[in-house]
């Protein structure tokens, strides 16, 4: 019992394990330079990103609470990856800051949560893990403890999720009423579609469409990135993104699959606004970490796109696409964040005639931005393509061709950066920058994660094979 | 009837002068280029003067057939159509093959004279010798195509040669004017052979003679079964064709290109348009000539009436022109004219078939005495350095040999016996008689004139003032009569000009390929001989002296005088054409149509959505309880969405 | 023959550029490469003549398909047929044409070569793959090298230029790939499996209505490539604005694969739909052809006049496609490769005017035949190919059209052709002017009295691109041999009716 | 059991529900909008307890979740109130109207 306790949650109790030693190295604090834990920390998450592949089994604890399959291990994995790459490109900015240990422990918090987020069996385990990667999530935002902005992006970060988590708990409230159990498989089981929880998932439905930023409810999105340390944006903007989007596609596609014709309506609508959305806002942004927050809006529209087909190869995709975009965008944000913290420039005006002083550094970012508006040889340009396509399989075509003629206007405005980068002169361009060692690695990881990962279809099948295993 | 395969070489040896004189000559060859030329055009002048032989003399039997010597399948269209590429001897191909390469030769001696010590010496060869490559290759075709692929050829390299003196913006206009209104011709004539393809499946052209002509052909009664616009499908192939003839050979009024292109070098005024190029177009008509006489004579009268009044048109303005060169290319136009109705008042077969045999000789005859006018006058140019009448007078002495040659020319010309001219022209009008008087009044009446402005040319050049008052003042700079190369043309051809007229020319060419007795009496000639005659008289009033008998007369009949001297205002009429309305009423439109309108709808739709963005910015207002305001707009509006689509 | 080296070589090419800094190093790799490819697409050509000397017929020779995405039925799928074939061949000419043409890339050069080796690698993967998703990728991969070279290298309004071309090639590529997703999920064979690729699909009949529905997007999504009017405004701008070579690619190659796709996706594959659409299709080819012929006319500068022209002779492609007939299709393809060929030589001639006057406009430019008599006379050629001269491959092409045009005997089509060939009377006007005022004349800025000729890398670039247009010119035949079977395979499916 | 049916419990959370909601709208101070977002949990809550005692009397899951909503709620609290104060700090107030520095 124990032995498969600990083998199930092995990766849970890992990240456990690394946060208690930061926790330690907390409290044995000696105001000596914390720059060398920066690589410990480092060495333990990569032991712990690779430990995810080994003694994968499968198999449910706690009657059902707590699910274990290899598809979960393999996102959890993903996220384990994020979280490196993460903590790689954070260490110029936390390097001089004298709350690091903090960072990880919150960091590990929200992660632990996400995994059990995604390993929920049950309504109570969603929740709590609901919870317990957002509230830190709210803190780290917080956590250039001296500027104005960052407090406030905090404010309304934990603001807002408290009031839709609000909104949730009274749908799941509802579930319950209706149903008497909080087991997905028990709810499924006893759904009947009466008003009463047609009106409850809404309310969940709107809960994860919090937490993915999806349009109406994205405003907090923006905000809280520009105000926030750049590696938070990112962390944010990937991987608390990714983990809600594998559990809402559980939860949709297991839980509520016989609602499927109410809530395609549902992603028809939403998914179209978040693109159009998400792509007029970032038309016009000056401040490149807010440009990034609508783009990750309009991708978020992308991804429901390829959710609303219901099918196994819509899942696959959408993982898939998650893989890719954290390459994509952590690159450009591991970019942005070396440049913002060395140079303290965050506009794109700032980037102009950038090529002349930092080439490989414009060639990095310039990868990243195609690969997110989706141009071949990038990766990109297979995990967008294939979100369409099987948005498309269900004949839903007009929603197709709204995506892909706004990948138009989202071509200009990540050209626009591009333009800037290697067109625009300028007088004083940002000073020629000596980029350290480890955001390098977590840059080099992403490049090669973007041009490798398009053309290994190997990567695809196997999540297709993982996601249609279930 | 099998022929030497060496007679390939008639076309092969200019375009090799060409290559090799076009890629190296300027660099290497300069000296000798005009040796080289001049040799290899011997040579294919030799060839052809063989393949006269072979073809004529040494033939037997009755018919004249139509051999082809070689042939290859160039571009496959469909099964059936495709253009070949070949060479192909019958009576008119045969006669111009001789014409254009001894022409040529003269050009290419007198030339030697003529532009030495031009700084693009090799150049001017090699334009020449791919000028004679491109005609040859016209006149030997097999295919209707293959004229058409020629035609194309030897309308650029008489754009090249007119633009010769590519610095003088006169030369360049001309050019581009001679190469744009043939070319506007051309699409006529491509249009045609579109149409007679279509119908005859077949671009081959014995083949596509017979299908036409043979009347029990399917594909003749399609050809005429099909109409647009109330004309069969034949008539408007037919007529587009001869568009395109009309356009090379200066007819009215696709003419207008003919007098500019005289800014072009003289020698080359003289070959390609006086003796060779000019004439394609009634060759083109010649070779279609038996589908224009049987299937569709409705053609033939409009050739016949755009000929007739061609010759006369232009003889009117040749009487009022002063730059000697355009006085020539006037009488090139009108002498083209009688050609070209000739073959209209000509039916098919037999002594019907008169009018053509006619017009091939004089097309035979023309070619000697209009060459040896141009080259006389370029010889007089040459030593005047200038082609106004008002620089020239009194000449006879300085210059003996061209003023005699000249003298011939025009006596021929004119037509006063027993100058080669005479007897064509007299088959002409014998021929214009026996079809339609209107013409031969015509034609009578232009023949008067013929000879009034040519003996006003002869006079106000060679008599008029008086000699000593420039040949001094001009000896300095001047090369006296020129170098020997330009004499012995000038001999060569003034002996064409005597001797031409009396080969028995019916005997070689006709309509239907038969042996065709020329008749000849002398009731008939006693009309143009006088009508020349009084022309001839009235220019030696005028202009043997000088006096101002001529301004006297020119203001009497003021209003045709000015007319005339305008050219009667047809160059203007198609410079109102192209630039008011081809270029002011299209082309301006669709660049602004295209800046504006199209592009502008382009850039429209991205301005449109910066325009949004900058417009619904303000929802993103900053204020947290406005965030969850719309959360809550948001949450309730699709709880209501969703209840409304489960109920 | 393997194909995938034709892609591989490129790419190495272009790998192997970024190793080195100075431009001398980097210009000779890059010039060994598209040589070496031009010599590979020889040998190609004679093994492909062998292939079908010795008898064989498949409809596409080196077939070859690679899985890729199983689960999507994406393969990585490569053969060639004759029209494949001349479009390679037209690519190598008029890669190495551009790689000479900017010897003296001194800007950036290592980025300079990298960017139009990909280019080129985009061109070789979009001719020789037979995947609807392969041929999507290459046509994508093609569009971002292009807006690089304009904006960085470009001349004038580089930025506004590269913006719009990139913008609009986009817009293109999103209504193509809506085509192919038409395509795909109606191409259910009996067990309901789809495919992307084009052999399989040629046989599969899709739906009239489907086809109906997804023909425009797929026919204008490659035509907004081809300078389909009226989604032709990025040619002009971006092709002015380009540097030399990336004008050349462009016009060269990238246009054509506009040509290429409309052939072999959209009509091939929905031919029903096609010839329902054909009037349209014709009446767009006519107008652009005679509209841009008169657009060129009013044209002041010498890249603008190429620029529209190409519009207008672009017209020719698809009016041959239009009309849906063997002899008009040869037409188009040959209109296609000799159009390759010739802009990119006017181009380069212009390239190289440019770079010793440093203008284009035609009112500060004349009597250049004095000082530059080459690069005149390449002009001039280039002049003379484009007005349909015979011996050069512009007439061949031409002429094939209006032969098939005219099989057409509904009176609509009749007029649009008749047009069409009126077209060559105001290309001469537009050309001659052109000529006329740069080449002859007097000379207007006496600072031109002392310019160099050209150097002997702008010579040899000249030559490879003359040879293909002289070769086609004078010997068509071998042409219309390589490409008759390809488009005659290709009849199988078009000459398909609604009826049938 | 003695009177109280089960509608009158949904309609008090409910009601409550909607004044925290209200209450989270409209007040300007940040402790304030705090509190109103603790007052829908605790409609929440009421409704878990009701349902629980009421469809479902056998199993008490309701009520745990009940347990955790508190919890979590004290946690979330805990970490608003100590941001507002850093805000504050750097602020010198805790006006949401004020706290507009990043939009558009």
């Amino acid at each position: 019992m124990l032995n498969e306790f600990v083998i199930l949650m092995k990766q849970e109790l890992l990240l456990c394990i690394i946060l208690f030693i930061t926790l330690i190295l907390k409290i044995s604090e000696n105001e000596n330079n914390p720059k060398n834990w920066i690589g410990i920390i480092n060495g333990l998450l990569l032991i712990n990103f690779l430990a995810g592949f080994f003694l994968s089994t499968t198999g449910e604890l706690f009657n059902g609470m707590f699910k274990v399959s290899e598809l979960i291990i393999f996102e959890k994995n993903i996220l384990n990856l994020g979280l490196l790459i993460v903590s790689l490109m954070a260490q110029p900015y936390l390097k001089n800051h004298k709350h690091l240990p903090e960072f990880y422990m919150l960091l590990l918090s929200t992660l632990i949560g996400m995994f059990f987020m995604i390993s929920s069996g049950n309504l109570l385990m969603f929740y709590v893990g609901l919870e317990l990667s957002t509230i830190p999530m709210a803190a780290l935002a917080n956590f250039n403890l001296n500027k104005a902005n960052s407090s406030e992006a905090g404010m309304k970060m934990i603001l807002s999720s408290a009031f839709s988590s609000a909104l949730l708990l009274m749908g799941v409230s509802f579930i319950y009423g209706t149903t008497g159990t909080f087991n997905f498989t028990q709810i499924t089981a006893s759904l009947d579609n009466n008003a009463l929880q047609v009106f409850a998932f809404v309310l969940l439905f709107t809960g994860f469409a919090f937490k993915l930023s999806v349009v109406p409810f994205h405003f907090w999105t923006a905000d809280v990135y520009e105000g926030a340390p750049v590696p938070v944006a990112a962390y944010l903007s990937v991987v608390s993104k990714a983990a809600v989007a594998f559990v809402f596609v559980t939860v949709l596609y297991k839980v509520f699959g016989t609602m499927a014709n109410l809530w395609y309506v549902l992603l028809f609508l939403t998914s179209v606004l978040t693109i159009g959305i998400g792509n007029i806002f970032a038309v016009r942004q000056e401040n490149i970490k807010r440009f990034l927050a609508f783009s990750s809006i309009a991708q978020v529209g992308f991804i429901l796109v390829g959710i609303s087909s219901g099918t196994k190869a819509g899942e696959a995709s959408m993982i898939y696409f998650l893989l890719i975009y954290l390459f994509s965008n952590l690159g450009a944000f591991a970019v942005v964040n070396v440049v913002s913290t060395m140079s303290g420039k965050e506009n794109i005006s700032d980037y102009k005639g950038f090529y002349k002083t930092n080439p490989a550094l414009s060639w990095f970012l310039t990868i990243a931005l195609f690969s997110l508006a989706g141009v071949p040889p990038t990766a990109g340009f297979f995990g967008k393509l294939f979100l369409l396509t099987s948005g498309a399989s269900t004949g839903n075509y007009l929603l197709v061709g709204f995506a892909a003629i706004n990948m138009i206007i989202s071509m200009y405005y990540y050209l626009r950066i591009v333009k800037a980068i290697f067109m625009d002169e300028n007088a004083m361009p940002i000073a020629s920058i000596k980029t350290e060692i480890l955001p390098r690695i977590a840059i080099i990881i992403c490049i090669v994660g973007i041009l490798a990962t398009g053309f290994m279809g190997s990567v695809y099948n196997y999540i297709y094979l993982l996601s249609s295993g279930i | 009837m099998n022929l030497p395969m060496n007679l390939l070489l008639i076309p092969l040896l200019p375009l090799a002068t060409f290559l090799l004189l076009g890629i190296f000559g300027r660099k290497y060859l300069s000296p000798v280029a005009g040796m080289i030329g001049t040799a290899s055009l011997l040579a294919s002048a030799l060839l052809s003067l063989q393949a006269a032989y072979v073809y004529f003399i040494q033939h037997t039997g009755e018919v004249y057939t139509s051999v082809v010597a070689w042939k290859m399948t160039w571009l496959p269209f469909t099964q059936d159509v495709s253009i070949d590429i070949g060479f192909m001897l019958d009576p008119i191909s045969v006669m111009m093959l001789v014409v254009v390469t001894v022409v040529s030769l003269m050009v290419h001696i007198y030339s030697l004279g003529y532009m030495k010590g031009d700084q693009r010496f090799a150049t001017y060869y090699a334009f020449l010798s791919l000028f004679t490559f491109s005609m040859l290759g016209l006149v030997v075709s097999v295919n209707i195509f293959q004229i058409y692929m020629f035609w194309e050829l030897v309308g650029v390299s008489s754009f090249l040669l007119i633009g010769y003196y590519f610095d003088k913006p006169s030369a360049v206009a001309a050019s581009k004017k001679a190469f744009i209104v043939t070319r506007f011709a051309d699409l006529g004539f491509l249009i045609g052979i579109l149409i007679l393809s279509y119908h005859a499946h077949t671009l081959d052209f014995p083949t596509l003679i017979h299908r036409l002509t043979s009347s029990d052909s399917t594909y003749l009664t399609s050809a005429i079964g099909s109409s647009f616009l109330g004309f069969s499908a034949l008539t408007w192939g037919l007529v587009l064709v001869f568009m395109g003839g009309a356009g090379k050979s200066a007819m009215f009024p696709l003419h207008i290109w003919l007098p500019d292109a005289m800014e072009g070098p003289t020698p080359v005024s003289a070959l390609i348009h006086a003796a060779t190029m000019v004439v394609a177009g009634v060759f083109l008509v010649a070779r279609l000539f038996p589908i224009y006489a049987i299937s569709c004579p409705g053609a033939l009268e409009l050739v016949m009436w755009t000929g007739a009044i061609s010759a006369m048109f232009a003889a009117i303005i040749a009487c009022t022109q002063t730059d000697i060169k355009r006085v020539l290319a006037y009488s090139t136009m009108s002498q083209i004219g009688y050609m070209m109705f000739a073959l209209g008042v000509a039916g098919y077969g037999g002594e019907n078939g008169l009018g053509f045999t006619a017009s091939m000789f004089h097309l035979f005859t023309h070619a000697f005495f209009k060459a040896l006018l141009f080259l006389g006058a370029g010889a007089v140019i040459h030593m005047i350095h200038s082609n106004e009448m008002k620089d020239m007078g009194g000449l006879r002495k300085t210059m003996p040999v061209t003023h005699i040659t000249f003298l011939i020319a025009c006596l021929a010309i004119a037509g006063i016996p027993p100058f080669a001219g005479f007897f064509s022209k007299e088959e002409i009008l014998s021929a214009a008689w026996n079809s339609n008087k209107a013409i031969y009044y015509i034609a009578i009446i232009t023949a008067g004139i013929t000879a009034f402005y040519m003996f006003r040319l002869y006079y106000t050049i060679f008599w008029s003032k008086e000699a000593n008052q420039h040949s001094d003042n001009h000896d300095e700079h001047s090369h006296g009569e020129g170098t020997l190369t330009m004499k012995i043309p000038l001999l060569i051809l003034s002996v064409g000009a005597i001797a031409a007229g009396f080969i028995p020319f019916g005997n070689f060419v006709s309509s239907d390929g038969h042996h065709l007795h020329l008749p000849f009496e002398l009731s008939n000639a006693i009309l143009p001989i006088i009508a020349a005659l009084i022309g001839i008289i009235v220019a030696t009033i005028l202009y043997k002296k000088e006096n101002d008998k001529s301004d006297k007369i020119a203001a009497a009949v003021n209003v045709l005088y000015t007319g005339a001297y305008h050219k009667f205002y047809i160059d203007e009429i198609y410079v109102f054409v192209t630039k008011k309305i081809l270029f002011n009423l299209i082309g301006r439109p669709a660049a602004w149509i295209d800046k504006n309108i199209v592009d502008g709808t382009m850039n429209g739709i991205a301005s449109l959505v910066i325009w949004k963005s900058n417009l619904i910015k303000s929802i993103q207002s900053g204020k947290v309880q406005d965030y969850a305001l719309y959360f809550y707009i948001g949450v309730f509006g699709l709880a209501i969405l969703a209840i409304y689509l489960v109920k | 023959m393997n194909l995938h080296i034709l892609v591989l070589i490129p790419v190495l090419t272009a790998l192997t550029t970024l190793f080195f800094k100075e431009l001398k190093q980097v210009r000779m790799i890059a010039f060994l490469g598209s040589a070496l490819q031009l010599l590979l697409s020889f040998a190609l050509l004679a093994v492909f003549y062998a292939e079908r000397a010795a008898g064989n017929v498949a409809p596409m020779l080196f077939y070859s398909s690679i899985p890729w995405f199983p689960s999507l039925g994406i393969a990585y799928t490569t053969g060639i047929d004759g029209i494949a074939m001349a479009m390679i061949l037209l690519s190598a000419f008029v890669v190495l044409a551009g790689v000479l043409v900017s010897w003296k890339m001194e800007k950036l050069s290592r980025e300079f070569f990298f960017l139009l080796m990909l280019l080129s690698a985009g061109a070789y993967g979009f001719f020789i793959s037979l995947d609807l998703f392969v041929m999507f990728f290459f046509l994508e991969i093609a569009v971002i090298p292009k807006f690089l070279l304009i904006g960085v290298w470009g001349s004038g309004r580089k930025e506004y230029s590269a913006m719009k071309l990139a913008l609009m090639l986009m817009g293109g590529s999103a209504l193509v790939f809506l085509g192919l997703m038409g395509i795909y999920f109606n191409s259910a064979d009996i067990h309901g499996l789809h495919t992307f690729n084009i052999i399989e699909l040629s046989v599969r009949h899709i739906p009239y209505s489907a086809q109906m529905l997804f023909f425009p997007f797929a026919f204008i999504g490659f035509g907004i490539f081809g300078a389909l009017f009226p989604f032709h405004t990025w040619v002009p701008d971006g092709h002015s604005s380009a540097p030399t070579a990336a004008s050349m690619f462009l016009a060269g190659i990238s246009m054509k694969l506009g040509g290429y796709g409309c052939l072999r996706v959209a009509t091939y594959l929905m031919p029903e739909a096609a010839h329902t659409y054909s009037p349209i299709i014709i009446l767009l080819a006519a107008i652009a052809i005679i509209y841009g012929a008169f657009a060129t006319m009013m044209q002041t500068d010498l890249k603008y006049i190429n620029a529209y022209s190409s519009v207008s002779h672009c017209g020719f492609v698809l009016l041959g496609i239009g009309m849906m007939n063997e002899t008009a299709i040869t037409g188009a393809v040959m209109q296609m490769i000799s159009h390759g060929l010739m802009t990119a030589l006017f181009f380069a001639a212009i390239g190289m005017i440019y770079e010793r006057t440093h203008t284009r406009m035609l009112s500060q430019l004349g009597g250049l035949l004095k000082v530059m008599p080459f690069i005149s006379s390449i002009f001039v050629i280039a002049g003379l190919c484009s007005l349909g001269l015979p011996g050069f491959s512009g007439f061949v092409a031409e002429m094939t059209v209006f032969m098939g045009s005219w099989q057409h005997v509904e009176t609509g089509f009749r007029i649009a052709t008749i047009l069409s060939c009126a077209s060559i009377v105001v290309t001469a006007v537009y050309i001659l002017r052109a000529a006329g005022k740069s080449i002859m004349g007097p000379i207007v800025n006496e600072h031109h009295l002392h310019l160099n000729d050209a150097t002997w890398n702008e010579k040899l670039a000249a030559i490879v691109l003359l040879f293909g247009i002289v070769t086609i010119g004078i010997a068509p035949f071998w042409l219309s041999n390589l490409i008759g079977p390809g488009v005659h395979g290709l009849m199988a499916n078009i000459g398909r009716t609604i009826l049938s | 059991m003695n009177g109280v049916p089960l509608t009158h419990m949904i309609i008090v959370s409910t009601l409550l529900f909607f004044i925290g909601a209200y209450g989270f709208l409209t007040r300007r101070n940040l402790i304030a909008m705090l509190m109103s977002v603790e007052l829908m949990l605790n409609s929440v809550n009421i409704n878990f307890i009701a349902f629980n005692k009421y469809l479902f009397p056998d199993n008490l899951d309701g009520l745990v979740y009940t347990i955790f909503i508190i919890a979590i709620a004290a946690a979330e609290a805990a970490v608003a109130i100590a941001i507002i104060i850093n805000l504050f700090r750097n602020t010198r107030s805790i006006d949401a109207e004020y706290a507009d520095k990043l939009k558009n």
